[in-house]
């Protein structure tokens, strides 16, 4: 059968969250992605985020687009509600479920094509709204699931299995977020899950969109020689720009890193966000420096990951849109209907 | 095409037809509406249609007043009295004045000889050297030149200066000093008028007791009401006209209503989308998450949702999309209108799908759909269209009040709460379905137990991705089954069949004034006919009974391509031969003339 | 439902089904395509379709061949040998073996008990324990378990050695290792199937003549070359399943014949958009400004196409939309098969718009009617859609050679030069019309005297902004005309009614052979009955006249609701009463017993 | 009549181009916009430039979508053929009918809403292949047509009319530009023709595609007192970093701007771009100080205009793509059919 129900064995030597809840819990349906595909590491960081974060599982939203990637919103979560949408529209998907119901912690799960292609305007218009949400990119620089066109993130000179070259620039998603004002901005590798949990962590928690881009090679397709989006060229060429530690509102700092040039960011929800700079001085809360610091890398041909760029400052879409605490789909009808008495003043008369 | 015939010779205290022919962006569209409330303060039905183009400033524009103590308010096609007031159209807008009838003009300029008709009276006003002399600026002078304009006419009509004075006080309150330059305005022309011709006209009001307890309203604000009454929390639009009015007022009574007056926070967001794919799917997004939640769009926005509006289906997702239709196809005209977008959304999307439509006649019915749709779009988990159109959405109606009965209770459809989940042994989304073939659906934040992956990919009764022929097919086929349901539901159509006559003539949405108009005057030839509006799709039994009933059934409707008789061809029994179309759509509303000289072409041929 | 009667008894040489069970991503496709064009080189009538998921690696796949003597290689839906080695499916797969056929397993593991059947044969091949023994490393095992696998069935099936060797040697010219271990897997299937059963089976195959001059090609390699021939230069599309490969193909015969030889620059351009959306903008841009340009695509980009094909419509702009359709609605099962874009196309858009169809039914038509598209796109200056399907487009069929006929003048349509603009006293867009209703255009870049201003909104004859009733209608009108003279020019039904039945069936596209075998099989039971297969629409006077002459019509298709009977409803005068319906659209190609069960129960109800 | 059809009167004593032609004769049809409307400013300068650069009109192709701004394609090169086609889908369509004939000059006039918004995915993929043409953006912060809605480009703070405040973060063209790699970026005032003649012309003679963002007041709807794109407030707060001076193939450089600090820019087709920094040291060729100019000139408040981004060295879509350098319309179908002999090699035998 295609869809493929995974066995539901329970480990009792399992470590349990606050709630109670094992690792386990937060798994999905089976992943019927081909063995090896970067996209199922991705989702077991989240997984593992998710466990870590004590969030109940029925409070997730899970949102994608088509692609394979979108469909690894199946493999995690299984208590969580899903919603695959079409191609590219996840953004204005989630935003509606965001707008409806702000208790969710929305995860959305995208592809390279799916984001910077057919969905790129909804993605740049996700980031004005600062909707708050979890927005995972896993990028592979092809279009995996209709079998390996080039996507918008191909590097120039990046071949194809057959060996043609892309010519194309490639639109890359930190840039575009700090041109159009995201408020978090990360990069990771889905071969190092180390990295990418606290920066999940940390996404769950900031006040605003957080959108991860995490290198993940589609090995079908895209992870042979030539490939700037393969393994062996990513564990290559990343350069580890911060390293970050998450530290949840209840909890003592007693960091991961170690403290020295430690900088914490407090969180809207009490939580810290403490990162350390790798080369000397990237400081991800100064939106030119960082510009500065991720052209010139660029320039020299690395792949940057880790925390890239934060502003827990800026408001987020309810807080823009002055909304009320309560989630609106528990706003009762009776405060929602103004009642008959209210009518007298309407047209004119 | 005028025809002359019905417009004379008839008595035209209280029913006649104006027509004030201005340039865009002068300011003539308040001083019309002026003119035109008066009237309905005098207790008078009447109508006005703004025909106005997609511009902003220094096109031809027109107001027409329709005052017909009957109540027959649809567009006039000719005119007792033209108010010519834009050079540009002069010779257009003079051969559209009934013979007999009145011409007035601007008399500072002299009138091009040309074009003066033998059987049209010229009634020259020196507006614009009259404010001249009276006002300073050019701003102020061109703005009061429409005001005295209007005060020369309620000479001509005989509107009530009390009433009219009234209104300026009304709308100027609080700004003395506009106040006291158009009450001048108005005097100005008014004098210059009784003191230079014999006044009132034979076309003049007097004042009668008909709107009582009526307001004037527009659709689009009707149907704003309606979705804050229905208790919409999520709205999500791009602009486009004619429906950006509607969201306008969802977001002005919101505000109004719905602001907490402790907290002075909102329980309502709107969002204005970058495109209309993103708003359709801000809609799918917040109702699948358990809000009631709308769009509004014309035609070019409805092409953009095919696709999401085809998930909403399949997936079964709740979705309310309010389409002011405009004329197609393309752009079109943005600011005439049609119902050309009846086949668009009954069949919205690829593949095999099926939509439930609304088509509202007025304001009032706009108001009341509004919670129908969202109960229908609940109740059935799909997306609802309600298809007005921008006569009802932008031009203001005489409507009976707006009433609201305060023991409504929202119809939320099956969902199912953590408690009800509990008790069930295991859920799954799409089964078991009742006997409309709804299966109960779960939110998200509520229960794990009722978590599901929705898809618009191939899904089994239980919400799992398939590629089984029979699987699929078994949610396929429910979907069929539960659109057949939806018809019980609709409301019923509007019948007048007490002529027992063999011609049933079926109409819908703004059509309906000229219709039942047109059919009035073909009683009159000895032509009687039997009365249908449809209120919307799938077709209930009534609708199918009148077809039944009736050997020749002539559906009248503003499209090319006979859209609503499509409908009827497809959905319902009707064998076709019996069907056949008055079809009106050059863009404007549609006038009783237009409707009968239709349907005498078809009984004579 | 498995239709017993049709399986036994019948002599099955040259006439049998085989199914392989196989799991996706695995590498059988080559293996199983080795066999069909053996079976194909030995002259022996055969189809193969591949039923893969949405899926690249690990789910469900299935591969069908269909030996017939007599050409009738349609969809089979009960097989006389199974070839079961997807573990997951097994059951599934046990249920559509024919009773008395066979199921070939791989016997390295034992057979679960409770799944054999008493009336089926169980042929075990050892086929992992084979390959394990004599192949290293885990890919190449697992992709020479699918070679030993056909092995084993060329010795069952009776396939002859020598051929498939050849195949392998042609498959692997140059890569001599590959092709001694693929000739050694072989060998070591065949060897163990000689040497432990008594081959071949009943079902086996025997050299015929019957595919000389023919090719074995998918449709959307077809379609692409028709496009390569038709002058295309631009293409623009944003990949889709099932129609990707149309691309692929357009692609690599470009860079193979449009590749100057002398500068090495490209005589095309082809364009990957980053949507549908703008794919359909490119097509436009590059029409308009002179260029034959199309895209393709299924579904889901058939949505998002809706605003810019309303566009292409009014503004009267050629374009060409190959819709490989897959099954809807919304991302629906992408790799499976239906014909159910049949409305979204046909209407395609907001307002009153009709557009032409085309509907190739083999590969070879595919080819033809490439230019066929071009052609008319520019003739009658409009969208045209082929609408191919994915068993036509992605699955290899034997088809007569394609035929290039050297004389073809590409019918530019009325576009004016800069000459003929000189003679012109004024050059006016939308006039004057021909007898086809088509005015002449002028492309950018020739004379300022031919220049325009294209656009969507309403426009005069001279192609002027408008939004007077009667100048909008007079293009309006025009347009709806235009489209019936399309008519003409549309391909003509393919129809046999030598039965000189009263029961007429009527279909469309990758229907046909398997309806054309249900004729026979039903005139095996005396029931007779004659045939059209439309080819385009608008319809022409040859389908009128095939629906006037018989007084029951079925229209077989595959989508629910009934998508080319609505359209012969609405566009023929054939009265609705006389129009049933076979439908399949649970995803597979349509079988000869889906027609014939289908129409015994209208004629038996 | 909606449409109006300007008076053709030829002044005997107008200046004439190099082709013999009058600036009249790159005018179009009368503009039927707001008195006052700072679109019929840029439409003034268009016809200017084309005027100058001595542009045959029938190989002007004008491209728009829709809006007030789209209109104006309607309101110079009267000769040229035009396209008035969907919101936001003039990229992909300009780029349709270059693809199809590259030696058309592609005008494409568009308005806030219309590219940074609805069509804001199209404007990134231009971006991403270089399509040779003009692209104007006439910005006025609002949608004109619907009759005054905040566009994607409203600043925070701006008001409506009315007084309600934006507070969603606006898009720039400009930063969107060089974050998915853009070759040519300017931005202009509708006030200051002077400078946006040159620009004009740079811009058509550009290699691939330029993109000017010129800030283009709505006296209807967004002119007041707490409009950031009135024309006070662009005037109070215009700072120019270039001047800009552009000298075609033939012409000997004898500038319009003091040879003082000028920099000279080859351009492909022999033409020089010359131009002089404002504030001293700014550099319109290097990526990052311009980012960095900008972004600093935005922290001040600042409306920088001029030309502020080039690179002349990118392909453009045709380069990319390896087409002949006929346009495609012209090859022969001789040259493009193969013939039935070919047909021989093809399909399974
Ligand atoms: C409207 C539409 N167009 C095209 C497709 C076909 N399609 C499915 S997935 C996909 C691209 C997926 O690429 P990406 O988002 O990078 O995901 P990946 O598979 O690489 O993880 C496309 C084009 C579709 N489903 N819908
Ligand atoms: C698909 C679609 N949606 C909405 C509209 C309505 N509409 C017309 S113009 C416009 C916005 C124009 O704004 P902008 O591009 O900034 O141009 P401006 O009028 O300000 O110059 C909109 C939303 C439309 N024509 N088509
Ligand atoms: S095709 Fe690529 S992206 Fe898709 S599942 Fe396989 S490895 Fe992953
Ligand atoms: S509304 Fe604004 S943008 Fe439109 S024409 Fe008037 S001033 Fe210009
Ligand atoms: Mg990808
Ligand atoms: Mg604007």
């Amino acid at each position: 059968m295609p869809s493929i129900v995974k066995p539901l064995v329970t480990h009792p030597g399992l470590e349990r969250n606050a709630l109670g809840l094992t690792i386990r819990d937060y798994e999905g349906g089976m992943s019927t992605l081909c063995a090896g595909c970067g996209h199922d590491s991705v989702t077991a960081a989240i997984t593992h985020a998710l466990w870590e974060s004590d969030t109940p599982p029925h409070m997730i939203a899970k949102l994608s687009g088509i692609g394979c990637s979108a469909k690894t919103a199946a493999y995690f979560a299984r208590g969580a509600h899903g919603f695959n949408g079409c191609h590219g529209r996840m953004p204005p998907i989630a935003t509606g479920a965001s707008a409806a119901n702000r208790d969710l912690l929305c995860i959305g799960i995208s592809g390279d094509g799916d984001s910077l292609s057919i969905g790129l305007g909804h993605l740049a218009h996700l980031v004005r709204r600062n909707v708050r949400m979890v927005y995972v990119i896993e990028n592979n620089g092809v279009y995996g699931l209709t079998k390996g066109q080039f996507s918008a993130s191909a590097d120039v000179g990046s071949t194809t299995k057959r060996g043609e070259a892309n010519h194309l620039q490639p639109i890359d998603p930190m840039f575009l977020g700090l041109s159009v004002g995201a408020t978090f901005l990360a990069r990771g590798f889905s071969g190092d899950k180390r990295q990418l949990v606290p920066i999940f962590r940390a996404a769950m928690a900031h006040r605003g969109l957080a959108i991860i881009d995490v290198i993940s090679p589609c090995v079908t397709f895209n992870d042979h020689e030539g490939s700037t989006k393969s393994y062996l060229f990513t564990r290559q060429h990343d350069v580890q720009m911060t390293v970050t530690d998450f530290v949840p509102p209840a909890e003592e700092i007693t960091g991961i890193i170690p403290d020295q040039g430690v900088v914490s960011i407090p969180m809207h929800d009490g939580a810290t966000l403490r990162f350390r700079s790798v080369p000397d001085g990237y400081d991800p809360t100064d939106r030119l420096a960082v510009i500065e610091h991720l052209m010139s890398a660029k320039g020299r041909g690395e792949i940057v990951t880790g925390l890239l760029y934060v502003d827990e400052q800026s408001s987020d879409l309810h807080e823009l849109g002055n909304t009320t605490d309560k989630p609106l789909t528990q706003v009762p009808y009776e405060k929602l209907c103004p009642g008959s008495a209210a009518l007298a003043g309407v047209g004119f008369r | 095409m005028a025809a002359q015939h019905f417009a004379q010779p008839r008595s035209q205290v209280n029913d006649f037809a104006v027509k004030l022919a201005n340039v865009n962006g002068t300011g003539s569209s308040s001083a019309n509406n002026l003119l035109m409330r008066s009237i309905f303060r005098m207790g008078v039905p009447v109508s006005g249609k703004n025909l106005f183009p997609s511009n902003i400033q220094g096109l031809p524009t027109w107001y027409e007043i329709r005052v017909n103590k009957d109540g027959h308010v649809a567009r006039a096609r000719i005119y007792d009295l033209m108010v010519a007031m834009n050079g540009q159209t002069y010779a257009r807008d003079i051969a559209e004045v009934a013979s007999g009838g009145f011409t007035m003009y601007d008399s500072s300029w002299p009138l091009d000889r040309d074009l003066i008709r033998e059987d049209v009276t010229y009634l020259g006003v020196p507006l614009a050297e009259m404010c001249n002399d009276e006002f300073r600026g050019p701003r102020e002078r061109i703005l009061m030149k429409n005001i005295a304009c209007a005060g020369a006419l309620v000479a001509m009509l005989g509107i009530d200066m009390e009433v009219i004075a009234q209104l300026l006080t009304e709308q100027f309150a609080g700004k003395e000093r506009l106040r006291e330059s158009n009450q001048r305005a108005l005097r100005l022309g008014h004098d210059f008028a009784t003191s230079h011709f014999d006044f009132p006209l034979p076309c003049h009001v007097e004042a009668m007791d008909a709107t009582r307890g009526s307001i004037l309203i527009d659709g689009n604000t009707a149907a704003a009401l309606g979705c804050v009454y229905a208790g919409a929390t999520v709205a999500a639009w791009y602009p486009i006209t004619p429906s950006t009015s509607l969201m306008d007022a969802f977001a002005k009574y919101c505000a109004k209503f719905r602001r907490d007056p402790e907290t002075g926070r909102n329980n309502y967001l709107v969002l204005q989308a970058e495109d209309e794919l993103a708003a359709i799917g801000m809609v799918l997004g917040a109702s699948w998450a358990g809000a009631r939640a709308f769009t509004s769009t014309s035609g070019p926005g409805i092409s953009l949702m095919q696709e999401l509006i085809g998930m909403g289906y399949y997936a079964e997702i709740p979705a309310v999309v309010f389409d002011v239709q405009r004329v197609g196809p393309s752009t079109g005209m943005p600011t005439r209108v049609q119902q050309a977008d009846i086949l668009a959304c009954a069949y919205a999307s690829h593949g095999d799908t099926k939509h439930v439509l609304l088509f509202p006649a007025s304001p009032a019915e706009c108001f009341e759909m509004a919670p129908t749709a969202f109960d229908l779009a609940e109740r059935f988990q799909t997306p609802v269209f309600v298809l007005s159109d921008l006569d009802i959405g932008m031009n203001d109606w005489v409507s009976p009040a707006l009433e609201w009965d305060d023991s409504y209770v929202p119809d939320r459809g099956r969902v199912l709460d953590a408690g009800e989940l509990r008790e069930l042994e295991v859920y799954h989304r799409y089964e078991p379905a009742d006997s409309e073939s709804v299966a109960a659906r779960t939110l998200p934040g509520v229960s794990d137990l009722g978590a599901y992956f929705t898809r618009g990919s191939g899904h089994t009764i239980e919400g799992a991705y398939t590629e089984y022929p029979e699987e699929y097919q078994a949610v396929l086929d429910r979907l069929a089954r539960k659109h057949t349901a939806v018809a019980e539901h609709i409301p019923a159509p509007v019948v007048d069949d007490h002529a027992h006559a063999p011609l049933g003539i079926v109409t819908l949405g703004s059509c309906e004034l000229a219709v039942l108009e047109a059919i009035e005057l073909l009683g009159k030839r000895d032509v009687s006919a039997d009365y249908m509006r449809i209120r919307g799709f799938p077709f209930g039994i009534a609708v199918r009974a009148f077809l039944e009933a009736h050997d020749t059934i002539v559906v009248v409707e503003q499209n090319r391509d006979s859209q609503l008789r499509t409908l009827l061809t497809l959905e319902t029994p009707v064998p076709k031969e019996k069907l056949r179309s008055v079809l009106a759509y050059g863009g404007y509303p549609l006038s009783a003339e237009d409707v009968v000289d239709g349907i005498t072409k078809i009984l004579e041929a």
